[in-house]
């Protein structure tokens, strides 16, 4: 089970849940079955079957942008990020 | 004798680098706008237009000048030294060489300026302390170094010149 | 007296010895830059080339209610005169690419030349090609522009108030849960970031500080000034010389403007005079490219510098609070922020990294910061080195120097306190990997300046401060293709545009995987058909990213010497080693040259490529001491030394570590100390030149010292951290706390200037 | 920038004549580095540009047989700085010539040039007004002298007519045991335009003060001439309590305006400190010494 951390402000639809443990190989996987559990949460986090544009996925540290295919282990911790740029 | 008013394109004689140069300007066209687009003597950047930045400097019958505030044809009769003319057919000029050592440049834009800049000081004062080379070069802004850097390469170079002379 | 050639000092937390990193060759194109031989934007001159300039709005907020082009048109040398009417219709597609993607691109579009309305004094209205740039200069004030001039908003405060003029009608917030507001206001976007319990925070807090600070808009103040040059063919080519962060951003962004296949799209770098995050993104190339396509002639732009200041990208001006709460032995319990950026005439400021960096160097267990982007008369704001960050910890860590004042408890020991370590959660952010702030904050506490107690002098007001400062980084994408030669060099072609040196950075890391010696790389900054795709210069990403993609392509090459000499020595491949450089196997051997000539003979030309998208960035701490005397009669501050710490991973290039270091300080000192826009009440932006903006000169400042802290980034083979944001961060809050030492009083604005110190001393008094 | 002629004359004449003809169209031609710049940036509207470098009496720095110096009016600051003998009788002056703009700058640009351009802020038009300076003015109806203090009429704006020329300036010879210093307020330490610049002239018979004048810039609209704050300096002793009441004076004689270099406030008070460290730059070279303070 990947662990899915649901930032602040889209608590309202996990019932205050500040994480959730959804099933999934990948984040596609997990995106999806996030919106199936939650109805809503998963449109603000993805859109037309991508990663909401200006969002990165962080799996386990890593800053995987929105690739989608990208692959989790059973213990994989999931974020949500605004994408930054810089000077 | 009464004195002619000119206009339209004037035909200019000068000397650039110690090569004798004819070109044809509308006095409105500042001496660096022909050096860079009439003559092809890029080296002189422009940074702000009004003599606030130094990138244009070049020397001008021995006296170090903003190029963007000279006409192109006051330029006739001068002798105008530019950093095409700073190194040698031999090699480069100590302070290039130093800048290169100091790593002294970053983006590079204003480089030439401060080259030409140093270079005269370095002829007027052949060992300017660390605040008469800061004082010289305060009308040459570099964003990306911090000046630091360009002050070091400026003080060695002065020591090698002093070392060679 | 021998002249001082001491470098600066580097603090190694790791055992790697490296033949080629770390060492200070002279960079490669650095002959070309001290003979003025390198070329940059401006530098290009075409055959039947025309020349265009901008129409700008002399208003700051205004409805076009008519532009007139025909006294232009008419006028003898001009050859063509465009309105926002010759760009495509954008509807509702967003912006691909580049630094943020996913925007409206209509704002992009309408930034370009103003569609219907006027966001900012400086607005591009038209633009006109003719034969030489006098004339073009000549027709602009030919364009008739009829205005119906409104209201301006200029501040965040003013702009967020219900009853303040709305800028873009149909802007409606997009809030924080992922919703959007019904009603249209100037807040483009609101944020919520938040970990812990704050409120169960400040309850246990025995001292709480709350202060609010503003902040002017300052400028990147890149020395070359915008320019493209763009030939639009008549096949639909489109060839585009230009000085960019990016030309395949440019690419991008041309293909999206233009609605032109990106095929068809060349972008060619050329040298950068300097961008800072300020050229990030297109403002002339799309004009040129019009202005080509309609006249069939090349056509070069240029801005001048009040161009650049009225209507390129600055960083924001805007206010930040933080409240922070600590017991009486100095832990921090909570902290909260609030920020709200200055977007400009359009949404997308940099207040959300602001918001991830307001308490970044310290482990906070619960804190909670809100941040809002809001459009405001100004000109559409962009990065400026460490976006966001240096607004929103010059308020924290001044907060924090009031708290170690209060409970008397020393600066660097409550940093080390609290510092922000390995595996502590960072806002809405995975916890940190390894990073270096303690490593930072003890070197600054073991450098000489801090060791040295501050030099009294009678009469004069002299005092110390210190601040830390963190910046993401970034990863992007970066591509390398490096070409073995016959003689056993290496020509390395990479997309990244070299601001600062980074063409030796790329082509050491090279040399180093290869074992060849950097002399033998001849690294080039390829156009955009010539190379991979290549993400934007910025973020600090170029050592880091187009580095492990230079990395990876060495070993690419390796694996193909392998597989040649494998033929050629008929052994199998896995049984050649490389090592120092020389290939063996089976009692032979062969050095990179002499593989090379070997393989030449077999028709065989290693070429070593690799893309990459590297996913573990590694962020970078810095801690800055600054010395300042105050002179109380005017108001005025000197820097009397400064020393700069930071973590760089591993320093591939340290000069030129040092140099970003170095820079970014004075960058820093100049907002410090005296950078900002100034604007009358109209919104007209007064001070567009170098004179009057007034930047560092080298008079300004002293030299400045700088420690290197190697704590490899464990996301890159050689542990490269990006170092060229960060150092811009602490200076402000570090020269405040100096001022506080050294006068009692706390400055709450950007720029602390001469006049804005001497009437807080003069209240004090 | 706009088209525009150019002309070289070598004589005061043919200067004249060329202006006249042109009127108010036409404008000398010193070092260009306020004049190109301004019609660059369309911030004045000039058509022939006049060249005053090829005149003689405009290139002119000479010591006359009164001891008073001829200061062409296209003489370049570099030349100011580098001639020992100008340095040493009017220190505030070179002090001026030494920080308008860069070393580049300096180059080119003339004190008779800064004086024309007639900015409230010119930095050489304080120690000129200290120094006792005399505008050597010619016109289609011949010359003319008038004081630098009554020279400025507005901000860019003097009492030259159409058709009429800075030839040079005449500084009298400086008493024994006068000094003079001049020095500003900028925000930066080289590189600006004064908030508030500062000229004191001083001369000393032992600690007494004999003669004293008092000059500000960008506090009104032309260079102030504060007579009133040196004349209340006379007869007393060259100390601080001296210097505070002039200073004094100086305050609130100046009456400056809030604008993007400058606060009011800010301005008042540096009318103050400037004045007060102008006068003692002045006191240390009349007694031989040199400033300690001020760049």
């Amino acid at each position: 089970m990947a662990t899915v951390h649901i930032p602040t402000p889209m608590r309202e639809a996990t019932d205050g849940a500040a994480r959730v443990e959804i099933e999934g190989a990948t984040v596609r996987e997990v995106v999806e079955r996030l919106e199936a559990s939650f109805p809503g949460l998963g449109g603000r986090l993805v859109e037309d079957g991508q990663i909401r544009p200006g969002l990165s996925a962080f799996v386990d540290g890593a800053n995987v942008g929105r690739r989608l295919r990208t692959k989790l282990q059973p213990e994989s911790e999931l974020f949500f990020v605004e994408a930054l740029g810089g000077g | 004798m009464a004195t002619e008013i000119q206009s339209g394109k004037v035909h200019v004689q000068t000397t650039i680098n110690g090569e004798s140069v004819d070109f044809l300007a509308e006095p409105r066209e500042s001496l660096l706008e022909v050096l860079r687009d009439n003559l092809g003597l890029t080296g002189a950047k422009e940074g702000c237009n009004n003599g606030n930045c130094g990138a244009c400097n070049v020397v001008m019958d021995g006296v170090l000048v903003n190029s963007c505030c000279v006409l192109s044809v006051e330029a006739a009769g001068a002798s105008i030294e530019t950093i095409e003319g700073v190194a040698s057919p031999e090699g480069l000029h100590p302070l290039q060489q130093s800048f290169l050592e100091n790593a002294a440049l970053q983006c590079g834009v204003c480089t030439p300026g401060f080259i030409v800049a140093a270079k005269a000081l370095l002829e007027e004062n052949p060992n300017p302390t660390e605040y008469e080379v800061r004082w010289w070069l305060a009308g040459n802004l570099c964003r990306c170094t911090g000046y630091d850097k360009i002050v070091r390469a400026v003080l060695d170079a002065a020591e090698r010149m002093r070392a060679e002379a | 007296m021998a002249v001082d050639t001491r470098v600066g000092q580097t603090i190694k937390h790791h055992d790697e010895e490296y033949k080629v990193i770390g060492t200070r060759p002279i960079r490669h194109d650095g002959l070309e830059k001290v003979t003025g031989e390198a070329r940059y934007g401006s530098d290009i001159n075409l055959p039947g080339q025309l020349h265009g300039k901008v129409l700008r709005s002399p208003h700051a907020h205004a409805r076009i209610v008519s532009i007139d082009t025909s006294g232009a048109e008419a006028l003898d040398g001009v050859r063509a005169v465009i309105t926002s009417a010759a760009f495509p219709d954008p509807g509702d597609k967003l912006t691909g690419g580049g630094e943020a993607p996913g925007l409206p691109l209509k704002f992009k579009s309408a930034n370009m030349l103003a569609r219907g309305k006027v966001h900012y004094h400086g607005h591009a209205i038209a633009a006109v090609a003719a034969a030489n740039p006098h004339v073009a200069a000549e027709a602009l004030k030919l364009i008739d522009v009829e205005y119906e001039v409104l209201d301006p908003v200029l501040e965040v405060w003013d702009a967020m108030k219900p009853d303040a003029p709305v800028i873009i009608e149909d802007l409606y917030t997009a809030k924080a849960d992922g919703t959007t507001a019904e009603e249209a206001s100037n807040v483009a976007a609101e944020m919520l970031y938040e970990v812990g319990d704050v409120d169960a925070g400040f309850a246990e807090a025995d001292l709480v500080v709350d202060r609010e600070f503003t902040f002017g808009v300052v400028h990147q103040g890149y020395i070359e000034t915008h320019n493209a040059t763009a030939h639009w063919l008549k096949d639909g080519h489109l060839h585009v010389w230009c000085s960019s962060q990016g030309a395949f951003t440019i690419r991008q962004e041309l293909a999206d403007l233009l609605d032109h296949p990106i095929t068809k799209i060349h972008v060619v770098p050329m040298e950068i005079g300097g961008g800072f995050g300020g050229k990030t993104t297109a403002y002339l190339e799309p004009l040129a490219a019009l202005l080509s396509r309609q006249t069939g002639h090349p056509v070069k732009m240029a801005m001048d510098r009040a161009d650049v200041l009225k209507a390129t990208g600055p960083t924001p001006g805007g206010y930040v609070r933080v409240k922070l709460g600590v017991t009486n032995d100095g832990m921090i319990t909570a902290g909260y922020a609030n920020l709200a950026f200055d977007a400009g005439g359009y949404p997308g400021s940099v207040v959300g990294a602001g918001c991830r960096c307001v308490f970044a160097p310290y482990n906070m267990p619960n804190a909670k910061v809100e941040g809002f982007d809001v459009v405001v008369n100004k000109p559409k704001t962009h990065a400026y080195r460490a976006p966001g960050a240096t607004h929103a910890e010059f308020a924290s860590e001044t907060v924090v120097d009031e708290i170690c004042r209060t409970l008397d408890i020393d600066p660097v020991e409550f940093r080390l306190k609290n510092s922000a370590k390995e595996g502590d959660w960072q806002l809405a952010m995975p916890p940190y990997p390894r990073i270096g702030h303690i490593e930072c904050m003890e070197a600054a506490r073991d450098s000489a300046q801090w060791q040295t107690p501050l030099e009294t002098a009678p009469g004069k007001k002299r005092g110390r401060g210190i601040a830390s400062g963190f910046w993401f980084n970034i990863g992007f994408t970066s591509s390398v293709t490096a070409k073995l030669n016959s003689d056993g060099s290496v020509t390395l072609l990479e997309g990244s545009t070299d601001i600062g040196g980074t063409r030796t950075s790329i082509a050491m890391q090279f040399a180093e995987t290869l074992g060849i010696s950097v002399e033998d790389v001849d690294p080039i900054v390829a156009d955009t058909d010539s190379v991979g795709q290549t993400d934007v210069t910025g973020g600090s990403r170029v050592t880091f990213a187009t580095g492990l993609a230079a990395h990876n392509a060495a070993n690419d090459m390796k694996d193909q010497i392998v597989e040649g000499l494998a033929d050629l020595w008929d052994v199998a491949a896995d049984s050649i080693t490389h090592a120092d450089g020389t290939f063996s196997a089976n009692g032979n051997s062969a050095t990179v040259g002499e593989a090379a000539g070997l393989l030449e003979e077999e028709g065989v030309f290693p070429i070593g490529k690799n893309t990459v998208t590297p996913t573990r960035e590694g962020g970078a701490f810095a801690v800055h001491i600054a010395d300042v005397e105050v002179d109380d009669e005017t108001g005025k501050v000197e820097v009397l030394r400064y020393t700069a710490v930071q973590d760089a991973g591993v320093a591939i290039y340290p000069p030129y570590v040092e140099g970003q270091m170095q820079g970014g300080v004075v960058q820093g000192v100049g907002w410090a100390l005296n950078e900002e826009y100034v604007y009358d009440d109209d919104g007209h932006l007064l001070n567009a030149s170098l004179l009057d903006y007034r930047m560092p000169t080298a008079l300004d400042v002293p030299n400045i010292e700088t420690i290197i802290v190697e704590v490899p980034n464990p996301g890159h083979p050689y542990g490269v951290r990006g170092v060229g944001e960060v150092p811009i961060v602490p200076p402000p809050a570090a020269m405040a706390n100096a001022i506080h030492d050294a006068t009692g009083v706390r400055m709450s604005h950007l720029p602390m200037s001469p006049a804005r110190v001497q009437a807080a001393l003069a209240a004090e008094a | 920038m706009r088209a525009i002629q150019y002309a070289a004359p070598s004589t005061v004449e043919d200067a004249v004549a060329i202006l006249a003809e042109h009127g108010s169209d036409a404008r000398m031609l010193a070092g260009g580095t306020d004049l190109i710049v301004q019609v660059r940036e369309d911030a004045r509207d000039t058509g022939v540009f006049v060249d005053a470098k090829k005149i003689p009496e405009l290139m002119d720095l000479s010591v006359n047989a009164d001891g008073s110096t001829t200061l062409g009016a296209a003489v370049p600051c570099h030349q100011l700085y580098n001639n020992a003998q100008f340095a040493a009788s009017y220190p505030a002056v070179v002090d001026a010539a030494r920080i308008i703009g860069s070393t580049g700058i300096q180059g080119r640009a003339s004190v008779g040039g800064n004086l024309c351009n007639s900015g409230p802020a010119g930095d050489t038009i304080p120690p000129l007004i200290v120094h006792s300076a005399v505008c050597n003015i010619a016109g289609p109806d011949g010359e003319r002298t008038v004081a630098v203090e009554d020279f400025c009429t507005a901000p860019g704006r003097n009492v030259l007519a159409d058709g009429e020329l800075l030839v040079s300036l005449t500084l009298p010879k400086p008493p024994a045991g006068s000094g003079s210093h001049y020095l500003r307020f900028i925000p930066r330490n080289e590189m600006d335009i004064a908030v508030v610049g500062a000229g004191a002239s001083l001369v000393l018979d032992g600690e007494s003060i004999t003669a004293a004048r008092i000059s500000l810039g960008a506090v009104a609209p032309t260079p102030l001439f504060v007579q009133a704050a040196g004349d209340a300096l006379i007869g007393l002793t060259a100390n601080e309590d001296s210097f505070a009441v002039a200073a004094d004076i100086a305050r609130d004689a100046a009456s400056p305006i809030d604008d993007m270099r400058g606060t009011i406030a800010h301005r008042k008070q540096l009318s103050y400190v400037l004045t007060q460290r102008a006068l003692r730059g002045a006191r240390a070279r009349a007694q031989g010494g040199s400033p300690t303070n001020g760049h």
